[in-house]
This record gives structure tokens, sequence and C-alpha cells, in this order.
């Protein structure tokens, strides 16, 4: 119980912290918002009214503290690029980041998990050697020219999908995810090589402990042994790296959704930054910020169920 | 082992079922009406706080001002049907058309025009902070309804060249949705805007002009940049993409109509004229000598594109002056002469800063810096955000050259306003009392011809004082489905898709 | 050989398990680290770890197979087992076990053995079990691969053998996870694994070395009752020969992958045939090895003295607020340490020993009480030095050994490189070894050197007091007794004086002139060694000299 | 036996391969890279152009030689960046521990749980894009990733019975930490430094592709690529170059990593 409400305590802090550090650096970017948002038609005169509006003419602390309790109520105030409030131009995003990142990290555990093992139980001989080097191949290129090759051989080539032929979920939820599909391969691909590599040496190092001995010399198979004893002890730290590769996908693939075309949380991001739409910047990265910590809870709760050691200290 | 082998395959095999499941889901496009691509989100959905031309460019369809632009760069009555300017130059009569409708069903009247007026010349109290108040239409002291159908406006000095930024949207009164949900006059109606993804219009059905749309159903869809755009179009996941390079256009042109325009700008090379070496004339001169504009169209633009002398470009055929393309011409050892002259014999080294987003420019840029260097002139190219440029080199002219595309509203004194010396945005710094005169004159004069003479005046002075280092103005290349025909090109920044039908109907 | 294949349960011909040698020295001692992946090398023929084993073991025997490490004991149990690491090779004229030949068994059939007819525990029950489930779920596991019982009756059967095993409230052990549990309950559960289904023989693989003294006497009193009660066989490793002549009726002592010896513990003991044998059981600490020298009463300057000594330590913060809970580990214990003497500190793991050790060092501060020479200056005017258990981590292994004892030297202001490399010499030479190592890494040493270098490092800096942290615990007998003369050889010459703590109370005998016992923080008696040997007074004293296994 | 290290010996050729390309070009180079020829807009491979020109007939051969410079200099200097704190930083908290180093631990977790091109976005939209720019806004991101590293390394060194020794023997907490210490992390960080000079190279690609890395006309081996992918028709060997290298190097150091293990 103490241990949860430290958590939940270290939880506020470092939201805040996140929150306060956002806000600063935007504030602190030159380029002005008003001056971006004015663009050729810039006087002084319509700059010192926008910048009324905005409330960009009060002190830092002022604005900080009025923003985080609008953030507190949901209310992240309004985009000056879309003029739309931000909470609802963030949610709608959400949805495909969201989607994106279960899909891909769907990807991530079906694939590198059996392709891990293989690589474990081979290890030294060809099988492994051809998966070690497919994964340190996949790592090797450019995730942004990635998307581009996936597209021009699966979109162009192949015609399998339409380039750019993204739609919304609500409007037609299978064509949704069989676009997304690629987006997702894009995104997880790396992903998947590294864990495959994690994994694998996970696997190795598990089965020099002697407690896999033991469990050989109970008479287990070679498959019970991997599966049953050394499986789970393997996943362990591959369950951090998960997490992060989690928080990582979350946090919205700037390149990937700029590759397809994708209206997720990264594009969104990297337009309002070079738009200096603060107000959508700062609840991303507050977004980010949230997301990561949940994940790491997550993470840590997971971890209890896997290790008693953990879960018994 | 034999176990644990099935229990690999499995996963494997559910995998690549997953990963395959989707090859059989392509998607058929949707027959209902066609999709253009455009690579910059929309600014606003309210006409009058949009800044951004890619803007503009849609919502074209939307709105319509009194008078709109037509294909030849005249001005054609729209909502209004026909206007008066008082022979002083500061009364501007319109006579309002006759049952236009906003797509809301409601009839347009003279109140909305006032309104629509008022707001774009920020004549309303309290005034929106974010209507972007055009600084030409300030001049305007009051607009007042003369009856049902007839307002006049009257100007604080005289101005005979107002009528270009007539073409301001008018908007319905007291109407609060502008911003999400879009009402106009235009051919056709707001559907849906969905950010960083598309804007859909659909037919005006009630249209009152001839320009009736055809085509029932337009889908701007916006790519994350040029290059995903491309491999939409090479997917042939889009039916009208503007803006293409040279380079692409040759590849697409087996899929693709090609039609080729031109973008209407002036782009130079824009010199600080406040920074050294570039206060000094002959500086100036011999960079204009040094630069070789049709190896900059060769090279960044396949050929394609218009060489310019000055700051005008040809489709105000009435003002511009073709004779200065001419003026100075590809001639290095006179370049170097110049230099010398100067005092830089050795010649000297700038930067050129780039706003990074237009890869027409930085590529212009490349190409510049390396003929520089024929004549000892060393140009570093530095690239900076769109917005930091409009921080730094357009507000704040701390910079001493750079490359961007001047565009212009259809009226020739918007486009050669900014060399006036106190003119807000003279990033350039220029001064010349002689321009400053000839200038007032020609704005002020209502004898057409005098002011066509006037005009040309303004260009040879920028041209023999080589204010810029004038390039181009470059070609527009358009990919077209080869099923759709009526693609027009105007001299401003439009996108009109109610002249686009299709070829087989 | 001696027993007829035919009452014999396990009989074993010309056994040999061999590896890939590499390009370089072989390390058999590491032969156990080698798994799977094997580190770069070259393939050139292959290095026998164990070379023509022949024995047998009879129904219901307990056999000991003594050795030093390297020898090959561990191998030959492993072989039995078919749990050789990947890589290495058995061949074998004959493997006889419960009438079938092991070699001609199928995997399947030789898998249905494993663990219903011949089982085995290992020396580290922490890490031979696996974490991650509850110890009642891994002993069932037993049942579920050899048997058809049901849920109900393997449950029943586990709390059964639990309960068999020693193991005080089996239904709640059956749900704990080895973490929770102490180093001998965890190898009572690896006992009562084994015994499970009943097998016809035990393969036990040091089962006690990593446990205490009283807890290693339970366990062996345990080995032997389940040996009485179910006639199971034991074939016990161990490199104590204290321990295997107390718990088996006959031994085969392996040296370099051969038996050089095998009889009954009385020849063996006894009357020992072989050069090796007799080298081994010549290097058995104990009162018996005292020398002359020890037990001098001589001049009684002191040198150190601790009073009233408490060290604390501080756990984890509990809670945000909460303060962080202290532990004592060392509490109110006084001593002194005089001129030329060596102190022994004895006692089992956890009761503070070190702990004082590094207190008196200096390396903790934070403590209560008073540590001071014996003219009341500060302790660190001794310039204490300490010499570890673990050779392997008390040299820096990027360094050459020349570098580590020079470094010393640095420190103390011997600024002429010429000067320094003199003296690396003269003290490498002092404990036994050759110059040309202090070019060498310590990766390039066996353990008994590195204990040598890691002493030379702490003689060099000259101290007045030498602080020995179990010194020889890691050797093997033979070389644990190299080490202890050498001790001794340098408190000779250079007037020293030890504080040696240790474990192992045969080694104390033999080295120490005086002795401390500690339990749980506590000093609980202190005696002069021959009168602690004969009359221990204190409770706890006796029943730790009670349990010693005496060789 | 031959056949277990066949995949670092490959690593070891392609490294070797890839570091001797780079060395040539820092030299020579067949052609000016920057020299622009309108006569040979985007031809194809040939005698004199083994991979062809780009879009302003330049050659794609010489660019290629000095982007893989710049984009080994991005690298290295990132690495060196990162690692130079990230030990500082993480000799100092992992020895120490205490306050200082819950602290920083905990911002560090912070700024390594954002993704890092989002923290290399923000940086250098505030320090405006370039090459060098570009190295501070990487180095600094990869910080805390050595940090760690190095951290958890000093925290397993330090309770090793030599560091005791040293102690006792007097040495400076400074010359333990980074002489005695410190050469025992080697492996750990060997792997760290090979690992963050590709997360730089392929950073820097990205940086490319959002025009915040090097500023033209300058070339690096992810602006060539990013500017290739228009031509991935018409042009593809603009794109190959490039590419290839990126992949060569980043495979070549990854494998060389796989020893490690």
């Amino acid at each position: 119980m103490n241990d949860l409400i430290k958590k939940l305590i270290m939880l506020v802090i470092t939201l805040l912290l996140v929150s306060a550090a956002a806000f600063i650096t935007f504030q602190i970017i030159p380029g002005d918002p008003v001056t971006a948002a004015l663009g050729t038609d810039y006087t002084e005169e319509a700059a010192e009214q926008m910048r009324e509006a905005l409330g960009l003419n009060r002190s830092l602390p002022e604005r900080f503290f009025s923003w985080l309790w609008g953030a507190v109520r949901g209310d992240f105030g309004t985009s000056m690029q879309y003029h739309q409030p931000v909470s609802a131009l963030i949610g709608d995003r959400l949805a495909v980041t969201l989607w994106l990142a279960v899909l891909s990290m769907l990807f991530v555990i079906v694939v590198s998990i059996p392709l891990g093992i293989l690589a474990a139980r081979f290890s030294g001989r060809a099988a492994d050697r051809v998966i070690t080097l497919l994964s340190q191949i996949a790592m090797a290129v450019p995730p942004f020219f990635l998307g581009i090759l996936l597209t021009l051989v699966f979109g162009i080539v192949l015609s399998w999908f339409t380039p750019g032929g993204y739609v919304s979920l609500e409007q037609d939820p299978a064509g949704f995810f069989s676009y997304l599909i690629w987006p997702a391969a894009a995104v997880a691909i790396p992903k998947i090589a590294m864990t495959v590599k994690f994994l694998r040496s996970s696997v190795i190092r598990q089965m020099r402990l002697d407690y896999v001995r033991t469990a050989r010399s109970k008479g287990n198979k070679e498959s019970a042994v991997l599966l049953r004893h050394v499986l789970k002890n393997a996943l362990i730290p591959v369950v951090t790296f998960l997490g992060m590769a989690a928080a990582d996908v979350l946090a919205g693939s700037i390149i990937v959704e700029q590759v397809f075309g994708l209206p997720g949380i990264g594009r969104l991001l990297v337009v309002s930054i070079s738009n200096r739409d603060y107000a959508v910047v700062q609840a991303i990265i507050l977004y980010i910020a949230f997301a990561v910590v949940v994940i790491n809870f997550l993470v840590d709760l997971l971890y209890q169920r896997l290790d008693p050691r953990v879960r018994l200290n | 082992m034999r176990r644990l082998t099935a229990i690999l395959m499995t996963g494997m095999i559910l995998a690549a079922a997953v990963l395959s499941g989707c090859a059989g889901g392509r998607q058929e496009e949707p027959s209902d009406g066609i999709i253009v691509g455009i690579t910059q989100d929309l600014d606003s959905l309210d006409p009058h706080k949009a800044v951004a031309a890619g803007t503009k460019e849609v919502l074209y369809n939307i709105f319509e001002g009194l008078v709109k632009p037509d294909k030849d760069g005249n001005l054609v009555p729209a909502v209004a049907e026909s206007y008066e300017i008082s022979p002083d130059g500061t009364e501007y009569t319109f006579v309002l058309r006759d049952g236009v409708k906003f797509h809301n069903g409601d009839a347009v009247t003279a109140e909305d025009v006032i309104y629509s007026l008022k707001r774009c010349a920020g004549l309303l109290t309290p005034a929106d902070p974010e209507v972007v108040v055009e600084e030409a239409l300030s001049v305007i002291s009051d607009v007042v309804k003369v009856d049902e159908s007839t307002i006049r406006v009257i100007l604080d000095e005289p101005n005979t060249e107002l009528i270009g930024y007539f073409t301001c949207s008018i908007i319905p009164e007291n109407y609060e949705e502008q911003d999400t949900n879009p009402v106009g006059t235009g051919p056709y109606c707001f559907e849906s805007y969905t950010p960083l993804t598309s804007l859909v219009m659909t037919k005006n059905e009630e249209y009152y002009g001839e320009g009736e749309a055809q085509i029932d159903r337009v889908t701007f869809r916006i790519s994350a940049n040029t290059d995903a755009a491309f491999m939409e179009l090479m997917a042939g996941s889009i039916d009208i993409f503007p803006y293409l390079t040279q380079e692409q256009a040759s590849q697409l042109e087996s899929q693709y109509t090609i039609l080729e325009g031109s973008m209407n700008l002036v782009q130079a090379l824009f010199l600080n004229h406040d920074a050294e070496p570039f206060d000094d004339p002959l500086v100036r001169q011999a960079l204009c000598y040094a630069t070789d504009r049709q190896a900059v169209i060769d090279m960044v633009a396949g050929g394609r594109g218009h060489i310019i002398g000055s700051n005008m470009f040809p489709s105000f055929s009435l003002y511009y002056d073709s004779e200065l393309e001419t003026y100075y011409d590809y001639n290095i050892e006179r370049a170097k002469e110049l230099l010398a002259e100067a005092g830089y014999p050795d010649g000297f080294s700038f930067t050129i800063t780039v706003p990074s987003n237009y890869q027409f420019h930085v590529e212009t840029a490349q190409v510049l810096a390396e003929q520089y260097r024929q004549i000892g002139v060393g140009a570093e190219i530095q690239l900076i955000e769109w917005s930091s440029w409009l921080e730094d080199v357009y507000q704040g002219r701390e910079y001493e050259a750079t490359i961007v595309g001047l565009d212009a509203q259809l009226v020739p004194s918007d486009i050669l306003k900014r060399y006036c010396s106190d003119a807000s945005n003279n990033f350039l710094n220029y001064e010349n009392e002689e321009f400053d005169r000839i200038f007032e004159a020609a704005v002020t004069t209502t004898d057409e011809e005098e002011k066509v003479l006037y005009y040309r005046q303004l260009q040879q002075i920028l041209t023999e004082d080589a204010a810029a280092v004038y390039i181009q103005d470059p070609a527009l290349l358009v990919a077209v489905n080869p099923d759709l025909g009526g693609y027009t090109f105007y001299p401003v920044y439009v996108q009109d898709m109610a002249s686009i039908y299709y070829l087989d109907e | 050989m001696e027993s007829d294949k035919k009452d014999s349960l396990l009989s074993v011909r010309n056994l040999s398990v061999s590896f890939p040698a590499k390009r370089g020295n072989y390390d058999p001692a590491r032969a156990d680290a080698v798994s799977s992946r094997e580190e770069a090398g070259q393939d050139c023929g292959r290095k026998n770890v164990v070379n023509q084993v022949s024995f047998a073991v009879g129904p219901g025997e307990i056999v000991g197979i003594v050795g030093e490490s390297g020898s090959g004991k561990s191998m030959t149990a492993l072989a039995l087992m078919g749990l050789l690491p990947e890589g290495a090779a058995r061949g074998a004229d004959e493997l006889c076990f419960d009438g079938r030949d092991l070699a001609r068994l199928s995997d399947r059939e030789y898998r249905e053995l494993k663990g219903s007819r011949m089982a085995m525990i290992f020396q580290e029950p922490m890490t031979s079990l696996n974490p991650v489930y509850t110890v009642g779920k891994q002993t069932e596991e037993m049942l579920r691969l050899h048997t058809d019982c049901g849920a109900q009756e393997r449950r029943q059967r586990t709390i059964q053998a639990f309960k068999e095993a020693g193991l005080s409230d089996p239904e709640r052990v059956m749900d704990q996870y080895p973490h929770q549990l102490s180093g001998g309950q965890r190898q009572r559960v690896m006992i009562a694994m084994a015994m499970i289904c009943e097998p016809a023989l035990l393969i036990a693989d040091e089962p006690t070395t990593a446990l205490d003294v009283t807890v290693q006497a339970r366990i062996l009193g345990l080995i032997k009752q389940l040996n009485r009660d179910h006639g199971t066989a034991v074939l016990f490793i161990s490199h104590d020969l204290g321990v295997i002549r107390q718990l088996c009726s006959r031994v085969l002592v392996m040296y370099q992958g051969r038996i050089v010896e095998q009889g009954s513990i009385r020849d063996i003991f006894e009357h020992p045939r072989e050069e090796y044998t007799r080298t081994l059981l010549d290097a058995v600490p104990g009162l018996h090895k005292r020398s002359p020298v020890s037990g001098r009463e001589g001049e009684r300057e002191r040198l150190l003295l601790v009073e009233n000594l408490s060290v604390a330590y501080e756990g984890n913060r509990r809670g945000l607020f909460g303060g962080r809970p202290r532990t004592e580990a060392v509490k109110k214990i006084s001593f002194e340490v005089y001129r030329g003497e060596i102190l022994g500190l004895v006692g089992e793991s956890g009761c503070g020993k070190s702990t004082t050790a590094k207190a008196v060092a200096g390396l903790i501060g934070g403590y209560e009480g008073k540590i001071v020479t014996g003219d009341g200056q500060a302790a660190a005017s001794l310039r204490p030095q300490m010499v570890f258990q673990d050779p392997y981590g008390s040299l820096n292994p990027s360094k050459r050994i020349g570098w580590i004892l020079e470094e010393s030297l640095k420190m103390r202001g011997m600024k002429r490189g010429v000067d320094r490399v003199a003296r690396v010499k003269e003290m490498l030479r002092e404990v036994g070894l050759d110059v040309e190592y202090a070019s060498r890494y310590p990766r390039d040493l066996s353990g008994g050197q590195r204990q040598r270098v890691a002493i030379a490092a702490a003689l060099i800096a000259e101290p007045k007091l030498l602080i020995l942290d179990e010194p020889v615990s890691a050797l093997d007998v033979t070389v644990q007794s190299q080490i202890l003369n050498l001790l001794l050889r340098l408190r000779e010459r250079h007037g020293l004086s030890y504080l040696f703590i240790s474990h192992d109370i045969n080694v104390v005998y033999q080295i120490c002139d005086r002795v401390c016992v500690m339990y749980r923080g506590e000093i609980v008696e202190t005696a002069q060694t021959m009168r602690l040997a004969k009359c221990p007074e204190h409770e706890y004293t006796k029943r730790l000299l009670n349990d010693v296994p005496d060789a | 036996m031959e056949k277990k290290n066949i995949n670092h010996r490959l690593g070891q050729i392609l490294v070797c391969a890839v570091v001797l390309f780079v060395l040539i070009g820092c030299f020579y180079t067949p052609y000016d890279p920057n020299e622009m020829n309108a006569g040979l807009v985007n031809a194809g491979p040939s005698l004199t152009h083994p991979f062809g020109t780009d879009q302003f007939g330049r050659d794609v051969l010489s660019r290629v030689m000095k982007g893989a410079g710049t984009t080994f200099f991005v690298g290295l200097c990132t690495v060196a960046i990162g690692a130079a704190a990230g030990i500082l930083l993480g000799a100092l908290t992992g020895y120490y521990g205490g306050l200082f180093d819950e602290i920083l631990m905990r911002v560090n977790d912070g700024l390594a749980s954002f993704p890092s091109i989002l923290l290399a976005l923000v940086i250098v939209s505030i320090s405006g894009p370039g090459t060098y720019q570009l190295i501070l806004a990487l180095g600094v991101l990869f910080i805390p990733s050595f940090a760690r590293v190095v951290r958890s390394e000093y925290i397993l060194q330090k309770q090793m019975d030599y560091v005791k020794n040293a102690k006792l023997m007097g040495v400076s907490d400074a010359r333990i930490l980074f002489v005695h210490i410190l050469p025992n992390t080697g492996t750990i960080l060997r792997s760290a430094l090979t690992i963050g000079f590709n997360n730089a190279v392929l950073a820097e690609a990205g940086m490319s592709y959002l025009s915040l890395g090097v500023q033209p006309p300058d070339a690096s081996l992810g602006r060539m690529l990013s500017e290739a992918q228009s031509y991935l028709f018409s042009a593809p060997w603009s794109a190959l170059a490039p590419g290839i290298l990126i992949v060569l190097t980043v495979l070549g150091f990854g494998l060389l990593n796989e020893r490690g293990e």
C-alpha cells in the first residue's frame, strides 16, 4: 500500500517536472508563434492584438499555472494552427497512434519470440546465423528508408495496398486496419530484430544456469526444458525491453507516420513544432510522459507477475 | 524437440498469415469524386484567418468575394453583379447579385457583405484577433448600405487599385462555426475536414453562376511531404497534384497528363541592402552577371520556367517589361570586373538563408552557390525553418541573402510596394527616393496608360539598381488523371475544381 | 572391477569424457562453465577430462569420489546422468546401470530413467532451483514426469517427501519460491525432489560445500538416513576428505581425470598406497598440523584494540517518508590483537566476521566503538591490508601483476620506476613466484598463484597488521596448505600480525594462536587455540566443533 | 568451429572496408563532390561515374565518399560527447550513489524514455539545423544511455575486492574511478560505443529525412538517401550508393559486436 502511494506520488512528480520542462522549453525556443501565425501579413498591431488574445503577454509562471490547471481539467487550450480544442485534436490523432502501437507490438511479440527461441536453440548453427544476420540487416536500414522500401515494394510494385490510402477507423474499419498493417510492419521490423537479438542472448544466458541442468536431470525433454523452464526466466529482461519499445511506439512514430501519411501523434507533433503551436506540443509531450509512466507501471506489474523474487521482496 | 519445432512453426505461420492476410485488402478508389493532393495542412478554415497560400487555394472553391479572378487575370463579378469607382478614387459602389445563397441555404444580404468587408478591414468591434487584417484594406473608413442590394465602400484616401482586394470572402453575419464548419457561396460546399488527413467538399447544387461544379465530390488529401505524395502518385491514388518537380513529372508522364503553367512567383536571390557588401550596387550587379539563369532553370526545373529580370512576372501582361529579362546576361568577366571595381578583386563570402521546407529554393541555392564560385564568391547555405525565416529574415531582416518566391494579389502595386523605403515588408531594406516618388504617382493615377508607364519605370529602376538577383517565374507542373479535363491555370494561387470534368462524360 | 557386474547397481568400465581441445591452455577447472557457446578457438583434437575410469557401486552402498578441482569427479557424475555440456563426448567400454546399458538407451528411455531410477543433487541449491516456480511445483514435476499420479496425490506425496527431508511446515514450503528459503532448506528441497521417485541411485555433487558446518552436518545425516531407510545407493562427490570419511563406506580418489586409488574408507585413510593420496591426506588442515612456531605466548605487546564495536547496515527506505531499517551486523564486540600474533575469527556465514574485518581495515565508516592501536592511535597507522577470499575478484583483471604491485609503491611515493620494479621482483620471489609473473595478467594465473599475488600486493604496502578474510577457502586442499605455510613463513620473517577470518575450524586450528568465535554478531568465546579445541565453553562453540567432520 | 565466427569475421571485413573507404574519401575523391554538371543530370552508372550522377550532375561516388566522411564525423563526435559525459556521470553516480545518484538517474530515465528523435527534433528546433547542432543534439541525447550502462557496471565493479584493495593502498577516488575501474568496463563500453555509433548514423539519416540534419550542399549519407527518394524510379543509383553504405556500416559494427555476448 505504502509502495503504491509512493509510486503514485513519484508519478505525479515526474509528470509535473516533465510538463514544466516542456512548457519552459517551448517558451524559450526561438521562433515566435504569433509571427508564424501571421506569416507575411505581419504587422506590429496585429501581433500585439493576437498576443493579448492568446494570453502570451502574461508572465511565464502565470501562464504555466493557468495551463496546468487547465490540463488537470482536461483543457489544454486551443490550437493556434487548427482553431480546435487541443484535447479534441489530440484525441483524434491518438486513435491512429494507439492502433499503430497495438498492431506493431503484436507483430513484435508474435514474430520475435518464436524467432528468438529458435535462434537460441540452434545457436551457432545455420538457422541461428541466418536469423542473426537478418536481424542485423533489419537494424541497419534507416527507418524512413525501410518505410519507403515497403511502400515501393508492396504498394507500388506489388500493389498490395494503396500508398496514402489511409481511411479513418470510423469510416471503414477494414480499410483502416489493412492499411495500418504496413506502417505497423515498418515500425515493427527494427524492433523485431532487436527483440530477437535480445531474447536470443537472454535464452542463451539462461541455458547456462544450473537450474537448467536440474531440469534435465529430472528427465525433462529438451523442448520442455526450453519452454517450461527457461522461457519464463528468459522473458523477464525482455519484458523491460518490450516495455521500452511499447513506450517508443506509443509516443508516435514520427518518421513512419510521415512516410505513410498517417495522421498520428508523431506527425501532429512535427507539424506543431514547426508552427510553434505551443498548446499542442505541450499537450503531446505531457501525453508522451504519461504514456511512458503508465507503460513503466505496467512493466513493473508484469515483472512482478513473472518474477517472484521481485514480488515477494 | 519435435513439439517445440511444431510450436515455433505455428507461430511463424500465424505471423505470416497476419501479414499476408491484408494482401487482398486493397482498397479501390472511392468512385464518388476525385482526390487532389496537397502537401501543406490547412491553417484555418475561416477564410479571413487563413494565411497560407496552400490554404487559400483550397478555400477558393468554397468562398467567393464580391469579385473574383478569372483565368486571364481579370476580375469578374461574383457576389456583386457590378461595381463602380468614383472618379476621385475614394468610393466603391457594389450592386449585389440577386439570388446568391450561402451553403446553409440563407440568401446573401447586404448586411452579410458589410460584415464580411468590415471584418477583413479590421473595422469590427470587438475585433476577432485571429482575423488577419488585409493591410491594403485599412484605407477603408466605412462600409455603408445604400439599399437592400447596394453597398458603398468609403476610403480615407484615393486608391484606384483596391478592387483587387475585394476578392475577400463573403461569409454570413453572426455565424459562429466558420472555424470548423465553414459556409460560403462558392461552387463547392464544405463537407468535412480532418487535420493532417483531408478536406472534403461537395458540389454546391444551388450555385448561381455558369461556373457550376461538374464533379460531385472533391477530396483534398494532405500528404506529409512531396516525396510521400509522389509515392501515392506512383500508386495512382491521387487524381490531381500540382507542384511537381521536373524530375517527378518526367517519371509520371506515362500515367498522368502533365500540364505546365506558371507559378506566378518572383523567385530571386534577395539581398539585404543593409548588409555589407550588398550595400554596394556594383557587388549586386556583379552577382547578377554571375548568375546563369538558364542553367538554374535547367538544373532545378528541367528547363521549364520563365526568366525574369525584375520584380514582376509575365502574367501581369499589361505591366510586365520583358526587355529587362536580358539586362544582365551571364557574363563572368563583367562580374569579375565589377567586383574588382567594388574593391573585392578576390571575392568575398556570404550566407544564403533558405527556408528548408521549400526544396525548390534550396536546390536553387545550391546551384547559385556553385555558380558564384566561378567569380571567387563563396556562398554558404543555411537552412532554417519557415517560422524562423519569417521571424529572422522577414521581420528581423537579419540576413545577408535569401532565396524565396514572392507572390502577389492581382494588383501591380501589391508586388512592388515592398520596395518603398517605408514599407513594413521591405525586408530587403531597399531605399530609392525616385522609386518611392514614382510608386506614389502610380498608385494614385486613374489613367491606365500612365499607370502602365509608371510601373514599367519602377521595374526598370529595380533592375538597374540590381535590387535583387531576379531569377525566374517557376513553371508549375501539374499531374492530372488522364480521365479528367478542364484543369485551369490562374494567375493567382488557386486550385479551381469547378472547371474539372470527366472526359468520358 | 572388484564388484561383480551382476550384484552391482552401477558398473563403469573405462569411462572417458573428452572435450574439443582449444589452442592455448585449456582450463579443465572451468569446464563446467563451458556450454553451448564456446569461446573462440580452433579445434585441434580432443582432450580427455575423464580418462579410462572404472568403478562400481553396489545397491545401497555409499561411495565417495574425492579429488581436487579439475580432477574430473563432477564430469564423471554428469557423464553418468547424461548431462554433459554440449561439445563433450562420452565413451565407455561398459556403462551398466540397474542391469541396462546406458550407452544403448534411446533418448527417451534415458529420460525415463533420469529422475526416477537415478537422481542427482548439486552444489548450489539456490541456482539449481528454478527461481520463478514454487519449490512445490518443481518437486511435483518429478511425479508428473515419471508417474501417473493425479494432482491431489502428487501434492500429498510432495508434502510427504518434504517432511521426510526434514522440512518443517512442508505445506507452507510447497508454495514458497527458492529465494524465500534458507540454504539448508533449499538443499533439503533438492534432496526431497531427488528422492521423491525413490531412485536406486542418488548422485550428490558437492551437496554441502556451499553450506555452513552445522547445516552440513544435518544434511549429511539426512542423506545417511535416507540411504538406510530406502536402500538408495549414493555416489557422493566431494573435495572434503572429512565429509567423505564421515559418510562413505568406499572411496575413489581422482586426480587429473583418472582414478588413482580406490578402496574402503579405512584402507584409503589409514594405509594410502599411492603418492597422491598421501599428499592429499597430508594437506588436510587440522590441529595435528600445527607447526612448532604456533601457539607461542611471546611478547604481549598490544597492537590493535577493538572495543565495543558495533556496525549496522541501513536497509532500503520503507515508504516515502519512512526511515531505513537498521540491521546490526556486529554487536558490541571487543578483542585485541598482539604483535606477532595470529588471531582467528571463526563463525558461520552471516555471523559478522567479514564486517568486523572491513571495519578494522577502515573500509566501513559509521561504526560505533573504538578501533585503535595498542598505544591509542588511529588504526590506520598500522596500514592494515586485506587478503580476500576470492582471488579472481581481488586482483584488477585489466592490469598486469607488476602494475598491481607497483600501484601500492606509487601511492607510498616511490618515484623511480626502477626502484619499484626491483621491489616488485623481490616481493614476487618472496611469495614464491617467478619474477616473470610481473608481466602477466591475473587471468593467466591459477587460483593459488593469484592468492600469492594478493598476499604480495598486501605485503608490499608494508602493513603491521594483515587482515586475511577466508584466504584459503576457495583453494584446493593441497594449495591451501602451501598458502598457509607461506603465511606462517611471512609472519616469521616480517614480524607481522594477522587477523585471520575463516569458517573452517580445521584451518584455524592449524594456524591461529588465539581464536574468537563469533555467532550472530557477537563474540561468544575467545580462547587459546588448543584450549578451545580441548574444552570449549560456550554451547555454540561446542556444537560448532562437534559438527566438524574430521579427516 | 569455423562457422562460429563467420558473422563476426564478416563484421570485421565490413568495418575495415567502410573505414578505408571513408579515409580515402578524406584525401581523394574522383571529382569535386559539389561540382555540378548540367550536361550530366541523373546520368546512370558509367565508367567515368561508377555510381552515376545526381540531379545536379554531381558524381555520386565522390559525394558518397565525402558524405560517408561527414556521417562518420557526426557519428564519432556524437559518440564522443555522449560517451565522455556519460562515463563521467555514470562513474560518479554508480560509484558514490546517494541522493545525487537518485536525482540524476531519475532525470536520466525521464530523458531516456522519450523517443530520441523527438528530443533531437526539439533541440534542433531550438538551435537551428546544421552539422554541429546535430552533433550536439545527438550527443546530448546519447548521454543517458551511456551513463546508465557505465553506472550499472560501476555498481558491480565497486563491490569487487580489488577496489577495496586499492582503497587500502590509499589510492585516491579519482584514480580508482578512472585508472582502476574504467579499464574493466571495456567490454561493455566497447559494445555501447558501437551501438551508439550505429544509432548516430541512423539518427543522422532520420534527421536528414526531416531536413534537420547536415545542410546542403554538403553531403552526408542520410541526406543523400533522403534526397534520392524522389528519384527512386528514374535514378535509383543515387539511392543505392548511400543506402548500401549506411547498411554496410551499421551492419558491420553490429556484427562486430556479436562476439560480446
